[in-house]
Order: structure tokens, then C-alpha cells, then sequence
């Protein structure tokens, strides 16, 4: 599965992409925050305030949305554009 | 007709509008732009943008798509840039075009609000002080 | 700063957007246009803007400061033609620059809304088949 | 006192402005109104629909407004600029 960063949360992880494979008990979004909070302190740090939305296959998904099939996740701050 | 363009280079507002086919200009035609501004008067030296592009893409057309249809319009044209950019750079353009002057302010104005909170930018600001994420408003 | 023309030349939006002063322009900037349309499908040869000079100035620059005081514009730019035009021609420009969209948005709007119905121009439509003026809506 | 006409009813009057003395018994804008369309026909034909507008000094008055002293009066149909 890869994984895509953007903005604050890109800094704050240092990276813009990466692949990881989960094990069998992650099925939502919210489930692979919370795995990804407990591997390493920087998600802690990335992910702590809340303030971050994630976007499934270009489309933004809810915390309990099934990303068990999904190909391509992204995870980024509010936005600010226009 | 609907054409969205995510691009760095700057767009001239003159020659958008100009593009549109006569025909199909329809009476009232209103623009939004949205430019750089120095939010914290710290002399800002830069705004960069960074952003999505397959989901930037995605949203702006969907966006587009949905005010065309909603307010009738004859014409929707949504031009949002990326890149390192300088106090008062134009940003985002949208220009919307119908034969009711109402509907083509209300399409206008319901895209700059959709996108401000649903399309994939992010603006980072490099004053002479320091550089910060700019936070989500309204 | 408050800019209000009565020509019958063309205007170019970009070029106007452009005179603003970079400091002046505030970040969001709402323009308006108003063009000429066949509207009863009859062959529009050319429409013809009749206006009464002095009173017209008066009207377009007080609306203008009305405006400029109630939305808190940084900026505000009225140009209305006159003379004969043809399908598509752009008829009246606004542009209105604030440092809050909305207030450049309603801003805007309430200016052409204003102007149509108490701007003392004049319209009448030549079309192949006859000659008429045009009559007040909403 | 000068009048000016504009639009339809310039076009009706064959005239776009006219200068006329008023008897002193014309006080009002409606006065004026009422004793032009005594004058002559062709002021009935121009102002008989109602469909006039009438600015002193380049402000619009309303038909009670008192015109004995105006120098310039304009009597134009609804606008439809913009």
C-alpha cells in the first residue's frame, strides 16, 4: 500500500511517499493511524493534533472507511488553497 | 464549456475571457481572483503552493461540473497555480458565465468557498522571519 | 481608490486589474461584465447605448463610494460604454478588491444590481427585422 | 428652465432638450408633467404609459418635488443600462 504525504504532515515525517504492507488486522482508516502511531513516534508527532484529512483513491474517506483494498492513501492537513 | 488548468505560470484574465466564444459569453460574466497576500505584515519574501495534482484536479473539475449544472451557466473556468509565488501574484481564478447575472455571481462564489476547504493546496508562507504552514479559516 | 469611466472604447479587464496598485489589490478581487446579447433571437445587428453624461458620472460615482464604504473595499473600478456595440461587446466592467471575498463579492453585486435601475443609460436593440428599446426588468 | 429629453421619449418629442417658461402656477415636477401634456399632444404620447423618470440637478425627484426655481429638468423612460 503506498502512502502519500503532504504539507505540514510531509515535513513532519520528512518524506512524500512511502510503501508499507499491513498486517491482517487493519481495516479502516482509523485503524492504520493508530498502527502507524504506535510504529513510530514521528506519526505521534504528524498525527496527534487531529488535524489532518485522508483521501482514498482521490476522494476524502471517513476514519472508518475499509482501506484493506486500497492501492493508494493520502494523508494531509486541512487545505488553504484559492 | 468547462476547462480547468492547475499550472506555476501566471494567467492573464483578459485572454481567458476572451477565449470564451462569443456565443456562448451569455451576458453576465463574473471573476474571482485571489491573490498573495502579506497576512502578518512580517514582510513576507514568498508563498509557495503545494498541492495534490491528481486529486487537485479531481476536485476542481467535479466542482466545476457541479456549479455548471446547478446555475445554469454557459461557461466555467477554474485556473488555480502551484509554486513559489510573490506578494499580490494571482492565485486562483474562476471565471463563471451565464445569462442571469445572479446565477453567475452565486456559481462564482460557491466555487471559491467549495475549494478553499476541498481542493488539495496547501499555502506556506517564508516572511523575513520564519516559514509557516498557513492555517484553515472559515 | 475609486476609478469611474463612461467611454465608448473597449476595456481590457486585464489591463485594469493590472493599474491597481499591488498593495491596493487585498487579495480578493471581483469583476463583473456585462455583454451584449441577442436576446430575442432576432438577428442582432447592433445595440445602441444612449446616456445622459452628467447625471450618469454622478450615478455610477456615487454608487461607487457607497460601496467602497459599506463592504470596506480597497478598491473599487466602474466603467460603462456607450455607442453602438455588437453581440458579445462588453458593456460595463466592475471590479471590486477587498481583503475579504465576501464583502468583494456582495459589493460587486450590489453595484450592478444598483446601476440597473438607476444609471441613467439607455438601450436599444436593432435587430434585422426592427428597432425597439429596451425594456426595464427586475 | 431647460428640459432634457432622453431614449424613447427623445425619440418621441423629435427633440433632445428645449427650454420653455412656465406659468407661475407650475410648482411641482407633476405640475410640469400635467401642463406639457396640455401643451401639446406629443407630450401625451411621450408621458401618458407612466413610464418616465424625472431628475433635477441630476438626481431623481418625485412628482411633488418643486421645480419653480430648477434650471435644467430631465424627463427620461426607466433606465436599462448596465
Amino acid at each position: 500500500m503506498k502512502l502519500l504525504y503532504f504539507a505540514k504532515i510531509r515535513e513532519i515525517l520528512g518524506r512524500s511517499d512511502e510503501t508499507i504492507s499491513l498486517p491482517p488486522n487493519i481495516l479502516s482508516a482509523g485503524d492504520l493511524i493508530d498502527y502507524l502511531m504506535d510504529l513510530d513516534d514521528i506519526y505521534k508527532t504528524a498525527f496527534s493534533d487531529k488535524r489532518f484529512f485522508i483521501a482514498v483513491d482521490e476522494e476524502f474517506v471517513e476514519m472508518d472507511f475499509i482501506i484493506k483494498n486500497s492501492k493508494e492513501i493520502a494523508i494531509f492537513p486541512p487545505v488553504t488553497g484559492g | 464549456m468547462i476547462k480547468i488548468r492547475i499550472q506555476s505560470e501566471a494567467f492573464n484574465i483578459e485572454n481567458e475571457i476572451k477565449e470564451i466564444s462569443r456565443s456562448k459569453l451569455n451576458g453576465a460574466t463574473v471573476s474571482f481572483i485571489g491573490s498573495v497576500r502579506d497576512l502578518k505584515s512580517e514582510n513576507l519574501k514568498n508563498l509557495e503552493i503545494e498541492h495534490f495534482p491528481k486529486m487537485a484536479e479531481k476536485v476542481l473539475e467535479k466542482t466545476a461540473q457541479y456549479a455548471f449544472k446547478n446555475w445554469n451557466l454557459s461557461q466555467c473556468i477554474i485556473i488555480h497555480r502551484y509554486g513559489k509565488l510573490k506578494i499580490a501574484d494571482p492565485i486562483v481564478l474562476i471565471i463563471t458565465s451565464s445569462p442571469h447575472r445572479k446565477e453567475a455571481f452565486k456559481a462564482n462564489e460557491y466555487i471559491i468557498d467549495f475549494l478553499k476547504t476541498n481542493a488539495p493546496f496547501w499555502k506556506k508562507e517564508n516572511t523575513e522571519k520564519r516559514s509557516y504552514w498557513v492555517n484553515q479559516k472559515n
